[in-house]
């Protein structure tokens, strides 16, 4: 990863300089050592604190949709499932093209820090990404770990290291390949379940949201310019927790705006404060219109239309919901 | 109709896999079939007997041994009804009983020639015996 | 706050026997913004419709309820008297308490609640609703016909004589279609050029008819009213305007061996080609495929013959673009390719043909000058045999499931024709079945058994060989259960038709649907039957479905009076229920663009002013004109700019409430 | 038949959204038939089944309906060429997400009624009524707090 | 080049030359002809009924060994390659038949119709080129003039064969032109010579093989060529005499160089 980090300062230095992009969106330390946050930089000096390792999980498309407003070029540092944000925001119209500079930048999974903590970990210092190998420095001393087993649930189930959109790369050949696992066995044990059963999960895993709205804040898919939950007409409107709208409501209904059109990058869980697992309707979604209209991954071009805006005339009854097995 | 005929017609309608009511009746089959002189019920007639569920007249027809399976009437069907998909179906339905056999082990030396075939005695045996 | 008044119908005791109207009125009062309310006998009548304009002038209405019989009995007629009592007819609620619940139910305690609860949704969503303004557009006068064939002709020559202009686009040299070869028509026998070459005379002469032969619909765009097409005329390597028709270039061309298109093939023509004697225009056109001056630059013979100057090599193609309030799709047919038919060994033996090619042996101007010879030999047949239904009424891949409808009836004229010249020649038909709906067909064909001879042969035929210069015709004669074996001189198969290959991409174009065939969609299969489900697209002729002559004309009669009926209106007045964009709201996503059926979206750069932000978006607008209101945008819309007026999102979930609560 | 707590006969509230070329019309002809359906079903107009939002048949639901159904023309019938093909895409979804969410199987359904089958629609309504009477009252997706909003 | 081959009963024994020439000829052209391990008789005839299971099951053995071998599996006897043909069709369309076969037969890796089976024909057109094969022809047919018999089983149905035109097809008549001679089409050379029927009814067979060899020899034909062992014995046993009827291989072989004419054109059968 560092490679990489070495790669995209000395690109970025060199198209900042002759004049190519005005601006760099990359990511630079946070608060702590866990959360490098998304920033722009203007000057080839600012780039030394550029910085790229294995918890620069944020994802920068959606930045570009303010950044492109601006004059100038952007260059940006796409992972490959950030392109798939990135194309779809494209075809969305929401992101100029011709405004952006792609960088697409090699991915070796990101880290959870969730799992991290689990497993003993605090006051991080410093890392070391060895490929498959992991070493923390801790304030408390050394921890070594094997990377794939401490992968967000997003990249546990990567949809592939191929970058959809780009301009250039700045992937090392040495970067190193896990092997994922089905993005939908959770979907399909959820399915597997009665509904009574499956009524209670999301009761319980619902009834904590708190309406911060950071899932729909990183969603690449939710960039309306003004979102229904705020709009006095859309006759949905609801700023704050105030009653049992957030279990029965507000992600259905996100989840289905987004359907068919959801890249499937799983920030909404990855922000969660709470820890719901909202990339499990999207997933239903996806899973669903896969099994009815075909495979179908958004944002894999710009071109084309979604499930949803188009059809067949031989397409699947809804009744289909309730004769299919499962309980 | 008789209950076994009609059970007969369900079992043939079944093994043949045809749709004998897509047939429009043009006749293409028994315009097409290389043997029909030598059939006393013709391939036309197969389709609309079975649809009937006129079994038994088929059972005893000639014709199930004049079939040559060359598939001209599946072929030229503008309906795509295959009507020798009928008549094997019918065939089965003789031989399959043991003594409906038509060719008999003890028969077949007396008509061989030194220059037939393998392969005809077993279509002989295929076709004519289980 | 609005002012609503509320009207209960007692539609004598049809709503009266099972709902206390009298309980709807005053359960009605208490719902929010309704200051009147009350019953009658009946509503529709004079004395209701009286009572309502009177309560709207006297309590300053702003909306009504009518609880009454369904909205598609009576909802017009209550916009009207909401209209006349200068009430906006759109702030007219139907809550339906007759075929949806006095009639349905007949318990009078249950009927009564639930019509206050009908009454209530009615209420509510009329609350949420504001008066709504149909927008009008302008009507250009002149209409455009796609295909100048017989269907074509005619619709011109009727919008025309009633006085509007009138292009007719013609993708080949000449207007007249396929009804220009055949030879005589059915069932009165008299000759098709005699009926048409006056009419397509007519329509070159006619001064409010525009002929772009030689040309094509290059695109289009706008809305019914007001179309811009822009046509390709294609480049005819002579100009028309010096051309004088001699036809001194066609005789001298060096170049004599292209097929006649006109001809089916069963000739030869020049490279430079007039295609028939009555062509019009009657300016000839250069095949640069076959010309030797195009292939090698070496030649140029018939520019030196031309008197007049006429031929232009370096003519180019050009693009004329016009506007037109109606477009009219004519663009007809052809018989299907007969490649996956060599049972009948059509691409075999040059002596199976094709009916039409067989119209052309007939017609005194084609290829044997009238004389029924065999191609191969130029021998006459003593035996002729005909098959009917190859390629029609079939399932399988090659075919087509549909009857195409012409063949029985052209068949039996071919038979005549044979018999009644020479009347030594044996003609058999074989046929699945014989169909003759239409006026004195059946007569027709039966005069060709009784009177002519003709043998018709219940059956298909299976195989055509060709044995000894003869066609051994191997068919069915289901009659007599017998396989019938007929030597014949001529074998002629009736190919099923199809449309035209260009009318798909056309269709896509004009957004006019088309079903699985091809053939164009009708707005409704008996009611609108020349109009396409696209406003201002009209059908005519064989691109809608198979038909002979005489129905091709009533159509393109009808066509053209549904044309005549929108070309008279000075302005359209579109449907107000449509979608609207919220501009400020709106994201620039185009998915609502994706799936309106009408392309009734566009997108634009507009300055957005929203919370103070100024700033250059790109926002979807929705042309009112070609919006039909369906909501497909509404739904889709991930930002819920789009709604739909009169049925807005915030107006069915009031009603919603309404009946929930 | 299942009791309430009051010991009425429980009678299932019924949405029913029906496009108004076909199944609005399929419904009056019902009516004009004289065919009974249940009293609880009542029907919303629309345009046609392309405009119903899936927030309908939330809202529906979260203000006590038991059972929601949509009504549009067949599959090629559309007034509007293809509206209810989309709308069967967005209902398939969305049921499929209901089930998945835990509310029961049967609550919502699509059915395709021409202006002609007045019979198909009191059946539809009747055969629904039964199965909703049968799950009996929906609680998993009711806003118990729910009142007039401020819209 | 390589395949899986299966030659089939009668290729064995009684139509052995068409098998030998064939291998010859392959092996002049570089194709790679293995004959696959442990075959069995296809059955000859292709059991139509769908409730035939057991009858199917050989020609499924031969298309998962070559499955298994991954190569494509090669035929050249007509009846052979039809029933192979369509039961790997069958095995690649019907869930049904899919299943049971599969159950009966206890594959460790289930088998649906993964096998490409070419016949020995398309092989020559699709793989090498008839102007390939042309360019290889020592011994060009100059003046010959030579009618190809299709027969049934190659051609129809069409719609699963998926061989050629199956009311006009060419492939023969274009393997005859890439070896120097002149194809003689006549229009019977795809109805049925009637060769199953010749153990039950000689004379119809009979009939039916004239008629075919008459309309050749008018034609012209100086020789008649097949793929199928039954129309070979019913033309030639059946048939007018006039004109020798012979595998297409045999000319195959005798034009590549590879085999030497024993007795003229047609040894002693």
């Amino acid at each position: 990863m560092r490679r990489v980090r070495d790669m995209m300062r000395s690109r970025a230095g060199e198209l900042l300089k002759d004049g190519a992009v005005t601006r760099v969106l990359g990511w630079k330390s946070g608060e702590f050592y866990y959360d490098p946050t998304p920033s722009f930089f203007d000057t080839e000096e600012s780039l030394d604190e550029l910085v790229y390792n294995g918890f620069s999980a944020a994802m920068l498309s959606k930045y570009l949709i303010e950044a492109t407003k601006k004059e100038g070029r952007v260059l940006v540092f796409l992972k490959p499932c950030d392109t798939y944000s990135f194309n779809h925001l494209l075809k969305e119209h929401k992101v100029d093209r011709e405004k952006t500079y792609v960088i697409g930048v090699g991915c070796g999974g990101m880290l959870d820090i969730e799992k991290l903590r689990a497993l003993g970990v605090k006051g991080i210092e410093s890392m070391e990404e060895l490929g498959e190998n992991l070493v923390i420095h801790t304030l408390y001393g050394d921890k070594k770990f094997a990377r794939g087993d401490v992968l967000l649930e997003k990249c546990a189930t990567c949809k592939g290291l191929e970058h959809k959109a780009s301009d250039e790369l700045a992937v090392p050949d040495e970067l190193w390949e896990w092997e994922t696992s089905d993005r939908f066995a959770r979907v399909s044990e959820l399915e597997g379940m009665t509904s009574g059963e499956r009524f209670a999960f999301w009761r319980g895993e619902l009834s904590r949201c708190i309406r911060c709205n950071a899932c729909r804040n990183a969603c690449p898919v939710c960039s309306c310019n003004k979102c229904v939950f705020d709009n006095p007409r859309s006759g949905v409107i609801a700023k704050a927790n105030a009653d049992t709208f957030e279990e029965n409501m507000f992600h259905i209904i996100r989840a289905f705006h987004v359907a068919g059109r959801c890249t499937d990058c799983g920030e909404c869980s990855r922000v969660c404060p709470q820890n719901i697992p909202l990339h499990l309707l999207n997933r239903k979604f996806i899973k669903d219109i896969n099994a009815f209209y075909g495979e179908y991954q958004s944002g894999e071009s710009v071109d084309g239309k979604s499930p949803l805006t188009e059809f067949r005339t031989g397409d699947v009854e809804p009744g289909i919901v309730h004769e299919r097995g499962g309980a | 109709m008789h209950a076994d005929e009609r059970k007969e017609a369900e079992t043939i309608i079944r093994a043949s896999g045809v749709n004998v009511r897509k047939c429009m009746k043009c006749g293409k089959c028994s315009a097409t079939c290389p043997n029909f002189d030598e059939m006393d019920i013709h391939p036309h007639r197969f389709v609309s007997m079975v649809e009937e569920g006129d079994i038994f007249a088929l059972m005893q027809s000639k014709s199930l041994w004049r079939c040559l399976s060359c598939f001209a009437c599946v072929e030229r069907c503008p309906r795509g009804v295959e009507p020798a998909n009928l008549i094997e179906a019918v065939r089965l339905e003789v031989i399959r009983p043991l003594a409906g056999n038509r060719l008999r082990p003890e028969a077949i030396p007396a008509l061989l020639d030194e220059k037939i075939p393998q392969q005809l005695i077993v279509s002989a045996f295929r076709k004519y015996s289980k | 706050m609005q002012k609503i008044g509320v009207f209960v119908c007692w539609c004598g005791s049809n709503i009266a026997a099972t709902v206390d109207v009298e309980a709807v009125a005053q359960a009605s009062l208490s719902e929010p913004g309704v200051v009147f309310s009350t019953n009658y006998q009946y509503m529709c009548s004079e004395g209701g419709q009286s009572a309502i304009r009177n309560a709207i002038a006297e309590h300053g209405l702003t909306g009504i309820v009518v609880c009454a019989c369904s909205p598609r009995m009576h909802e017009a007629t209550f916009r009207k008297t909401a209209a006349v009592a200068g009430l906006n007819p759109y702030m007219v609620e139907i809550a339906n308490i007759r075929e949806q619940c006095s009639w349905i139910h007949r318990d009078k305690e249950e009927g009564t609640k639930k019509a206050i609860i009908l009454a209530r949704a009615a209420v509510a969503k009329l609350n949420r609703n504001v008066p709504l303004i149909a927008g009008e557009s302008q009507v250009i006068k002149r209409a455009l016909v796609i295909g100048g064939g017989i269907a074509g002709i005619q619709t011109a020559l009727d919008v025309a004589d009633a006085g509007y202009e009138v292009d007719i686009v013609e993708k080949t040299p000449t207007i007249g279609g396929k009804m220009a070869m055949l030879d005589k028509t059915f069932p009165t026998l008299d000759c098709a050029a005699c009926i048409l070459t006056p009419k397509m005379v007519d329509a070159s002469a006619h001064e409010k008819i525009s002929l772009f032969t030689y040309s094509e619909v290059e695109s289009v765009s706008g809305f019914v009213g007001n179309f811009t097409v822009n046509i390709r005329k294609k480049a005819r390597g002579v100009n028309s305007d010096l051309c004088t028709g001699c036809g001194v270039c066609i005789e001298k061309c060096p170049s004599k061996k292209a097929k006649s298109e006109f001809n089916q093939g069963l000739c030869n023509r020049s490279a430079i080609y007039i295609p028939f004697a009555q062509a019009i225009p009657n300016v000839p056109v250069i095949d640069r495929e076959s010309c030797i001056k195009f292939q090698t630059g070496k030649c140029g013979v018939c520019e030196k013959v031309c008197t007049a100057k006429a031929i232009d090599y370096a003519q180019e193609d050009e693009i004329i673009t016009r506007q037109y309030g109606a477009i009219v799709l004519a663009t007809g047919f052809k018989p299907i390719s007969l490649e996956s038919y060599d049972e009948f060994q059509y691409n075999q033996c040059p002596d199976v043909i094709t009916s039409l090619e067989f119209e052309r042996i007939c017609n005194a101007a084609g290829p044997t000058k009238g004389k029924v010879l065999r191609p191969s030999d130029h021998e006459p047949p003593k035996t002729v045999v005909f098959v009917q239904c190859v390629g029609s009424r079939a399932t399988v891949e090659c075919g087509k499931t549909y009857c195409s409808k012409i063949c029985c009836m052209y068949t039996a004229k071919h038979a005549m024709l044979l018999r009644e010249k020479y009347p030594d020649t044996e003609v058999y038909v074989f046929y699945i079945d014989v169909r003759t709906p239409g006026k004195s067909f059946d007569e027709f064909y039966r005069r060709a058994v009784e009177e002519y001879g003709v043998h018709y042969i219940k059956g298909m035929v299976g195989k055509v060989a060709e044995e000894d210069g003869r066609l051994i015709v191997q068919g069915s004669d289901l009659i007599a259960d017998k396989q019938v074996i007929i030597e014949a001189d001529m074998v002629v198969l009736a190919a099923a038709i199809e449309p035209d290959p260009t009318a798909r991409s056309l269709g896509t174009m004009f957004t006019a649907s088309m079903d699985t065939n091809d053939f164009f969609t009708e707005a409704h299969p008996k009611l609108r039957p020349v109009e396409s489900p696209t406003a201002g697209i009209y059908l005519s002729g064989l691109c809608q479905g198979p038909k002979d002559i005489p129905d091709t004309v009533a159509q393109a009669g009808a066509a053209a009076s549904k044309v005549i009926g929108l070309l008279s209106k000075d302005k359209l007045v579109g449907n107000p229920c449509v979608a609207a964009c919220n501009e400020p709201l709106c994201n620039g996503c185009s998915t609502c663009e994706l799936v309106c059926p009408y392309g009734a979206i566009t997108y634009e750069e507009h300055l957005v002013v929203d919370h103070g932000v100024r700033e250059t978006r790109r926002v979807s607008c929705v042309n009112e004109a070609i919006c039909q209101g369906c909501g497909a945008c509404t739904v889709t819309c991930p930002s819920g700019a789009m709604d739909l007026k009169g049925f807005t999102n915030l107006q069915i979930m009031a009603e919603v409430d309404a009946i929930c609560r | 038949m299942p009791i309430n707590e009051e010991g009425a006969a429980f009678k299932p509230l019924i949405v029913a959204f029906c496009c108004n070329w076909c199944s609005y019309a399929g419904a009056d002809l019902a009516g004009s038939s004289r065919l009974n359906y249940p009293v609880n079903v009542k029907v919303i107009r629309v345009p046609c089944s392309c405009r119903v939002n899936p927030l309908f048949i939330l809202r529906a639901f979260q203000r006590g309906a038991d059972g929601v159904i949509m009504c549009g023309c067949h599959p090629g019938d559309c007034h509007y060429t293809s509206g209810n093909y989309f709308a069967r895409r967005r209902m398939a979804l969305l049921f499929s997400m209901l089930d998945y969410l835990g509310i029961e199987r049967g609550r919502t359904r699509v059915e395709w009624v021409s202006a002609a089958e007045g019979a198909k629609f009191a059946n539809t309504m009747n055969q629904f009524a039964e199965t909703i009477s049968a799950l009996g009252e929906c609680r998993r997706l009711e806003d118990i707090r729910c009142v007039e909003s401020e819209i | 080049m390589k395949f899986s081959y299966y030659p089939g009963c009668t290729l064995k024994t009684r139509a052995a030359e068409l098998d030998v020439a064939a291998r010859q000829a392959a092996e002049a052209l570089g194709v790679i002809m293995e004959e696959l391990p442990e075959w069995q008789c296809c059955g000859a005839v292709y059991p139509i009924a769908r409730d035939e299971l057991a009858t199917r099951l050989s020609a499924v053995r031969a298309l998962d060994g070559a499955k298994r071998l991954k190569n494509p599996l090669l035929t050249l006897c007509s009846a052979c390659h039809h029933v192979i043909k369509r039961v790997n069709n069958d095995m690649q369309t019907d869930d049904d038949m899919r299943a049971k076969v599969n159950s009966y037969m206890d594959l460790d890796d289930p088998y649906s119709g993964e096998t490409k089976v070419v016949h020995y024909l398309e092989m020559l057109r699709d793989e090498i080129g008839f102007d390939k094969i042309r360019e290889r022809v020592t011994q060009p047919m100059k003046g010959r003039r030579i009618s190809a018999y299709y027969g049934c089983m190659l051609l129809r149905p069409s719609t699963v064969m998926r061989f050629d035109n199956p009311e006009n097809p060419s492939i023969l008549e274009d393997f005859i032109a890439a070896l120097g001679a002149e194809p003689i089409r006549y229009p019977y050379r795809n109805e049925c010579c009637g060769g199953y029927i010749s153990i039950e009814a000689r004379d119809v067979a009979r009939e039916m093989s004239r008629k075919i060899m008459n309309s050749a020899v008018k034609r012209g034909a100086d020789t008649i060529i097949t793929a199928c062992p039954v129309c070979l014995y019913n033309l030639n046993e059946n048939g007018t005499g006039e004109v020798p009827v012979v595998y297409f291989t045999e000319l195959l072989a005798e034009s590549l160089g590879v085999k030497e004419p024993e007795g003229g054109l047609v040894h002693a059968r």
